[in-house]
């Protein structure tokens, strides 16, 4: 079974040469940790920045630089700063190549829930609406079931939706899961140590294994 | 014809002199009315109009709209409006960091628009630019997309959301010129190129502000004419929300 | 009779102070030099300029800086540069006060023809379009009547029309008009030396003379 | 929630180092096919990609289509693509300055269509923004709003028009970095930017290519996302249309 951490490291490994990434508050953040050496990303913080850099040193914070989670963060060489409209033109025109957020819920059709939860108080979508509409690679990552040991991959999601047919592959602490164009979560990958069986239990929704599943090497 | 080559007389000082320099926040507000609605530069914490939001405050105008990404904190920011209920409803995407927005929210005091951080920045621009309505996925196929028009355009779906309509633009810039041309400082632009360009009436308040021809043309990021009044803000806080730092 | 320095120079006067204007090609573009020299006023260009400058000093030309007419200019201080789609963002969203342009029609509506004649080799009709769809404020600069003695002033334009019900006034060598909101073309002063009979006679749309015409001032 | 308090252990450059570099022109335009749409930045003769079109000319390729707000003089820009009759159709909104070009529209060898700069620029920005159309009052009651759907908002006509769909863009910058980030100079930035960020492949041809960093990421009108091919031009001529000066 995978921690926090290494589900983010799992995650890394995802990105390819290349990318412009965006990666949401929680377990994304920490993707940024685990990028692969050898290969050239850009991260990009919604709030109107590419080449998010590390958390500054103590005392060097800067008021006016922050990401998306309000965080204080650095610039890069190479850097560049825009506006708001700017940056989710770029979302929305498909420039961000993969988009790293967590979710509440997923569904087998890959339905996404993951801002809102009735009766209790609602803080707001921020950018997640538009990036899982927009975006056309998106990885969740996220624990496999909730506090109350109820599966998150479900035939459908029953909290309110912030985005439809979106989810490409998710990554928990127990597997990690393509979702299918057709439908049903194919398994790819067991966590070390996580049997196929823990999985099975663990999923509620149409889960798909075709033969020997590997454990994933992280 | 003639392409004016005859001799072009105008001077630069006759030409680029519109004053838009106010005294202060105090002035620059002063016609703000109860129930109009604002729109407030800003992302969290960051690139906020301190300044307005005090003079807000101690004007004490009422029953407010306030289109902003964020509701600001318990103590600062949009959230000092929220404390003396200066605001009817709030138009933001995230509204997380506020106990009294929650307070006022539950108890039926405060009426709360949540919209995708997205379509809140190009509902802004489309003001900007003129344009009535835009067009985005963002939010098809969930509870927003509820009685809003939904098209297909080349096989995807997308929902026809409206320019705002702002009676006024209050932000934030780093530097000015007294003719409202604007310049940012890094992530503190995030709305407030977009807010500017949306008010009917647009206040700006910068921690510098310079003369004509001290910033270059090419760097302004809010030419002055969206801006009606500019003036040089003073004792900015520029509060940190969640500092995070690593270990040198 | 006004020569076109005398038509540009009676424009000039309605040009107020703070005022954002659009200059077009060809008499327009002289009104700049009679701004009054008591008011604050900054010419856009639509290729993408607020505070157009004067013409340069011969040799200090640049070729990066020129205007809607392809003119080498200069800047003032002041001036901001941004792209053309913020450009015509601002003429769209009427944040320019005033536009003054020239036309080979114009209708007792205010609708305008300057960019087509059937036949002839079409140029294109470059901003006119945007400029006289948007702008609340357009004053039309041109000749009362054409090379073939015809007048420009019609009840309706048998040119293909660059925009329909938009132009608020129009200055000529021979008369300064209001186009009427409910349509008309309201006679408000005489050029020097020109007699209300000889305006009448250059005017085929419906021409509306109430009381005394007086001669212009310029 | 863990917001990523940890190290944050990723090094600068290790991250930044997204080279887009191409030899030069030849390289960069080595995969535009006959009967490809083009967009070419540029107003007038100012700010065009000389270096790229004289590759284009070189390479022979026909059939194109050009998105460009002017096609050239005869010697000089598109006009000499139009020279070689490598453009089947010119997308513009203003062709006044080419004799050949009138040439060949009136014989039938050249197709253009003309539209309002202003919807121009906004078709290429709405493709940039990922917006599938745009709402522009521009043409209402012209024969430019013929078979395009009307729509009212507000009391106010506007014409619905379409996104660009361009496989390339081919922009010139003054400033450019190895990642793609780019810097106008003047009024050369004109369509440059909005058509950066339109094309499915951006080239840009710079003036000055340096590192990542020596650009300040306040100044940058282009951030390199958009764009995928960067080379530094050379022997610009930079030929001015026309050139008029006063006396001292």
């Amino acid at each position: 079974m995978l921690d926090k951490e290494g589900i983010a490291k799992r995650i890394a490994k995802e990105i390819k040469d290349g990318y412009y990434v965006n990666l949401g508050i929680g377990i994304p953040t920490l993707v940024a940790n685990y990028i692969p050496k050898d290969i050239d990303v850009v991260l990009q913080s919604e709030n109107g920045l590419l080449g998010m850099g590390p958390f500054p040193f103590e005392g060097e914070e800067d008021a006016d630089l922050i990401n998306a989670g309000k965080q204080t963060i650095t610039m890069l060489p190479g850097s560049s700063v825009f506006d708001s409209a700017m940056s989710f033109g770029m979302i929305r025109a498909k420039k961000v190549n993969l988009t790293i957020l967590g979710a509440m819920e997923v569904s087998e059709n890959g339905d996404i829930a993951n801002w809102k939860i009735p009766g209790k108080m609602v803080k707001g979508m921020g950018g997640a609406m538009d990036l899982v509409a927009s975006a056309e690679n998106i990885i969740v990552a996220m624990q496999h079931v909730n506090k109350a040991g109820e599966s998150k991959l479900l035939s459908k999601c029953s909290l309110p939706l912030t985005g439809v047919n979106c989810v490409k592959k998710i990554v928990t602490e127990l597997a990690v899961l393509d979702v299918l164009p057709d439908g049903g979560f194919k398994l790819l990958e067991r966590a070390p140590g996580v049997s196929v069986e823990e999985i099975k239990k663990a999923t509620a929704g149409k889960l798909i294994i075709e033969g020997e599943i590997p454990e994933m090497i992280i | 014809m003639v392409y004016g080559q005859k001799n072009t007389i105008f001077t630069s000082n006759q030409l680029l002199n519109m004053n838009k320099v106010v005294s202060g926040a105090d002035e620059a507000i002063k016609d703000i009315k109860d129930g109009m609605t604002l729109m407030l530069g800003g992302f969290g914490l960051c690139g906020i109009p301190e300044n307005c939001i005090a003079a807000l405050v101690k004007k004490g105008v009422k029953g407010l709209t306030c289109i902003s990404n964020n509701a600001g904190v318990d103590d600062f920011g949009i959230g000092l409006m929220l404390k003396t209920k200066q605001v009817k409803k709030m138009i933001s995407s995230y509204v997380g960091e506020n106990a009294e927005f929650e307070r006022q929210l539950l108890s039926g005091e405060l009426e709360v628009e949540l919209i995708p951080q997205g379509t809140l920045a190009t509902r802004c621009m489309a003001a900007g630019y003129g344009m009535p309505v835009i067009f985005t996925p963002a939010g098809i196929g969930t509870e927003i997309a509820e009685g809003k028009e939904v098209r297909n355009f080349n096989g995807k779906d997308y929902l026809m959301e409206m320019a705002f309509d702002a009676d006024f633009a209050i932000v934030k810039a780093w530097k000015g010129d007294s003719m409202g041309n604007l310049v940012f400082r890094a992530t503190a632009r995030n709305f407030n190129p977009v807010m500017a360009m949306a008010g009917k009436i647009t206040i700006a308040e910068v921690e510098e502000l310079v003369e004509p021809g001290e910033l270059d043309p090419d760097h302004i990021h809010t030419p002055g004419i969206y801006v009606h009044r500019i003036f040089q803000g003073k004792n900015y806080e520029k509060r940190i929300e969640q500092k995070t730092v690593r270990k040198k």
